[in-house]
């Protein structure tokens, strides 16, 4: 288990990819951005984008805004 | 008209998508403004709570153009980052770029915008710079490949109107070529047909509307307003003529011998 | 909505008929304004020249409330003739009572006009004073039996907008049951929105459309502008915020340390 | 021949009424209304309002207004 | 400088004696304020209080001219029967005529002023009629014989400044033979000063002064904006100019080939 | 009183020494000014011509703290040099710091203004920024070391006034221990009265006395204005009231039932 | 003694002329200014103004004004 | 004789260091700032500030200014 953040909260994941994060945390399914370290991570490239130990990770959905 | 990075807009209102009472007030709202650009942003979202999903299906049912922001960024990292996630997740190259320089006045840091929107820019993104009315900021962003300025017209969400009249117009003036859009400040239909007169391209806005008594009614008066406001720029007004000074012989003049 | 001695209005849009490059221009103008009233006077006429005649069918024509002036009278006894001369030629007991006091800015003469009002209202007339935003002599005017009171918002073909915003709002808040017509003054559209957001029940101009370039364009301008500020007025408008005060620690405050 | 002044003009006319003065004057089918001497006259009491020399007659037509 | 009823004011400067936190600050104002006029009032006094008798002496002490007023009259025999009563106690044939018609904005009522105005002056007082920027009233005013006008800026006690800028201008040009004193609603020196510079000979004012946290400090500050407005509408100001439009080839241009 | 990196200045008042009809007429306006401070200028100068030395002698009779500017200077490059050749020659650490953006306007480069700050403040100079109302542009020129801001009130010559009092209202308000002077735009003392009654520290202007029709005279009415200003704010003003609604029943009411 | 109003307050009185009625109330010294009934009354003329049962009487000071 | 460019205007002269320069222009008892190139020259470095072939001198003087 990898010590994690994402969105600011401390988190475990067993995840080696972005991608597979995102369906351990539930996010299979929805329309959502991702960055890493602060780095955004397009779509196609969360597959090979491995999580390390301490990795910060952003996962941000469509809101209101003026 | 002047066009939009290429886009033609059916009416020149772009009205945002924050504060409403409700989804269907929000929709209600923009029904009525007939708005052709909804604002948007993104935020962090837990997997289990779903309303950004739902969200994005309602503003995908107002079939309008979609404006997303950087609103909340006060570094140019911040603000790159933020326009790369909003355009993979709204599938748009628009961009209304925000780096905010100020917690009250949320105004600008023309620095880090210039800054952000030259590499933007550059990365292939249409950008629309939330700014000042300052002429100079404003040809630095044009030379950063800016195609439309949004100056502000008083601080978001304050509802003061124009608070300088005289820096719009000489950005009116100097940038005949650039579509202008006064983004923010506005608590008054009066107010946007005001801006229109002026010759302003288009008005952005959200609080007068999303915290009006009545939103939907409000976005209707804006609609009308700005309307209002176009045409009359288009009509060639009457020159207003000072008439304090008399042609005629003074008043009283005659007692006073 | 407040009613007109009993009439509602379908568009608080009172226009007038004068100055028009052609009677053609002036139709499709009120065609665009979809005005409900139209402002016509009286002339003399050398009975060869049928000039009148004409106007007169174009004017039924138009479908709209015939509101018949006083203009140019300096003395009660001719508004007061001519006022008869009005009701019998068009046929109406509205009048708009103009007393003239000051040749340059046409401004009413206040004691003429409050005597005028109180004849014509005992001889069955409905009086529309065209007056100043003066509190007393609006009450006056009420006194004389007037159910309407049409302050300038500036000299009559000044198009320098709302002159004295603070006495059109007294006159709002003191007389909540009677309808106001900002008549005379308007330049922009702009104007007449601020008018009806000050919760003004009509506007009355003339030379804004019939001396822009393309008055069918203004007349549609001021249309919507009106109804733009009509509906803010209902809607409910936000309250603005003075933002220049800081709620954060102030800049710069640790660099002078 | 009488003489009066119709619309500040001088003029002369044989009329007994203000009806026939109209008439003579050629306003028979015209909207207008009258004033004599500053004075209203309806259109029913046109009939019986005598003209007299020196008499100053007003005929206004409709026209535009602001 | 215009002569007021023959007097030459060593001062433009008109100060009201009310609402001082004491005696001693009232005095010490009126030096501050090199104030050349002073307004006072009548007042039933039961006979066991003597305030009345010190303060007429401390007045006296002060050493300006003395303009009684007709205050909280609201018919025209109130007024004159006032002003008789204040010209024996006083001693001076000058009178500042209030009659008030509303009691909120304690506007004139015009119809009253003229009317008193016009009995005072055959009874051979001095008039300064209070009176609005109606410049119809200013002319009866005029031949009922007041060879000074005192429009009001705004109400009474209120500090909003000129409320109709537009007024006061054509006052000024239509009367250039009449000294005009803008009498009450100012609230700050700045505002004097724009009044002065508009070409008004003098400013009466109390409010400001009395209700300020240094009433001394307060009279000084608008001595010295007064002076400063009288001195500016003499040495020929330069004219604004408008730099909202470009000589220069526009900024941007290049970019947008 | 704040000072001016450590001088506590006699008056608020700074005065410009262009474009005055003679250097007598320049002498004699600064006399009546009582201004404390003086800007200057480098020019180039044929040896031959001797102008330049005998206006320094001139101006070092005048008493006054000498302020020189980089006026004409459009970049970091120019502006750095023309500073240190100014500290040579006038033999102080003071500098108005110029860096122009815009021909017309004469708008700062708010961009180049903050580099040549940091720069010449680690130089040693005490840099006077003439900068826009812009907060963040004025947080950076502190950190950038400067102790004084100069934020303009309209375009240099224009004497509009201030085009932005909300802007200059947020300034003070964020910066709370910076000296503000309002340099350039103003045309009358009542401008630069109100700019003092804003609490700003100091005004700064040229044209408006040197362009007048008696600029000694003028001169002098600015001196009035802004000690009159300065007065004011340090008096605690009335805080002004909207009299527009009734409190007493309202007029008219009655004869509507 | 007589009923007459001062200032609005209900009072008696013994005096005859309206001079002797300001002695009776105290005012002899004072610089004010009378009216009765609404009317008037010069200094000159108090002497010889009598005092009726009922009458209204003013006296009035000078005060702070504006 | 060197060719060299004095506030824009092409000239020549002998003067080897600035400060002769300025005696030879005539600048000795002015109260003037100097720069070479574009870049500023202290009066202490006009001695030995050496004047090249194609140099670009600015002599700057005080005027008015606003």
């Amino acid at each position: 288990m990898k010590k994690i953040q994402v969105n600011s909260v401390d988190t475990t994941c067993q995840a080696d990819s972005l991608l597979d994060l995102l369906i351990e945390l539930g996010y299979a399914d929805d329309v959502v951005a991702t960055a890493v370290n602060g780095d955004f991570v397009a779509q196609g490239n969360r597959v090979n984008t491995h999580i390390k130990e301490g990795d910060r990770i952003e996962v941000l959905a469509p809101m209101q805004g003026g | 008209m002047r066009d939009f990075y290429g886009v033609q807009l059916e009416t020149p209102f772009m009205l945002g998508t924050a504060q409403y009472p409700s989804p269907a007030i929000l929709a209600k709202a923009f029904t009525h403004s007939k708005a052709s650009v909804a604002t948007v942003s993104l935020r962090r979202e837990a997997s289990s709570d779903k309303a950004g999903q739902d969200f994005w299906r309602l503003i995908q049912d107002l079939n309008v153009h979609v404006l997303p922001n950087t609103a909340g960024c006060h570094t140019v990292k911040e603000a790159v980052t933020t326009a790369h996630m909003a355009r993979e997740v709204f599938g748009t190259p628009w961009i209304k770029l925000e780096v905010i320089g100020e917690e009250d006045t949320l105004q600008p840091d023309v620095f880090g915008l210039v800054e952000a929107a030259k590499i933007l820019t550059e990365e292939g993104f249409q950008v629309f710079p939330y700014t000042t009315e300052d002429l100079v900021v404003a040809d630095k962003l044009v030379n950063a490949g800016c195609r439309v300025l949004m100056p502000w017209g008083a601080p978001i969400g304050s509802g003061m109107g124009l608070n300088n009249v005289f820096g719009l117009r000489a950005l009116r003036a100097h940038f005949p070529e650039i579509p202008l859009v006064v983004d923010a400040g506005l608590g008054l239909p009066s107010q946007a047909a005001q801006a229109m007169e002026l010759g302003m391209d288009a008005i952005l806005l959200n609080t007068a509307v999303s915290k009006a008594g009545d939103p939907a009614m409000m976005a209707d008066a804006f609609a009308s307003a700005i309307r209002a406001g176009q045409l009359a720029a288009k009509a060639d007004p009457m020159v207003p003529r000072d008439m304090a000074s008399p042609s005629t012989p003074v008043l009283g003049k005659a007692f006073l011998d």
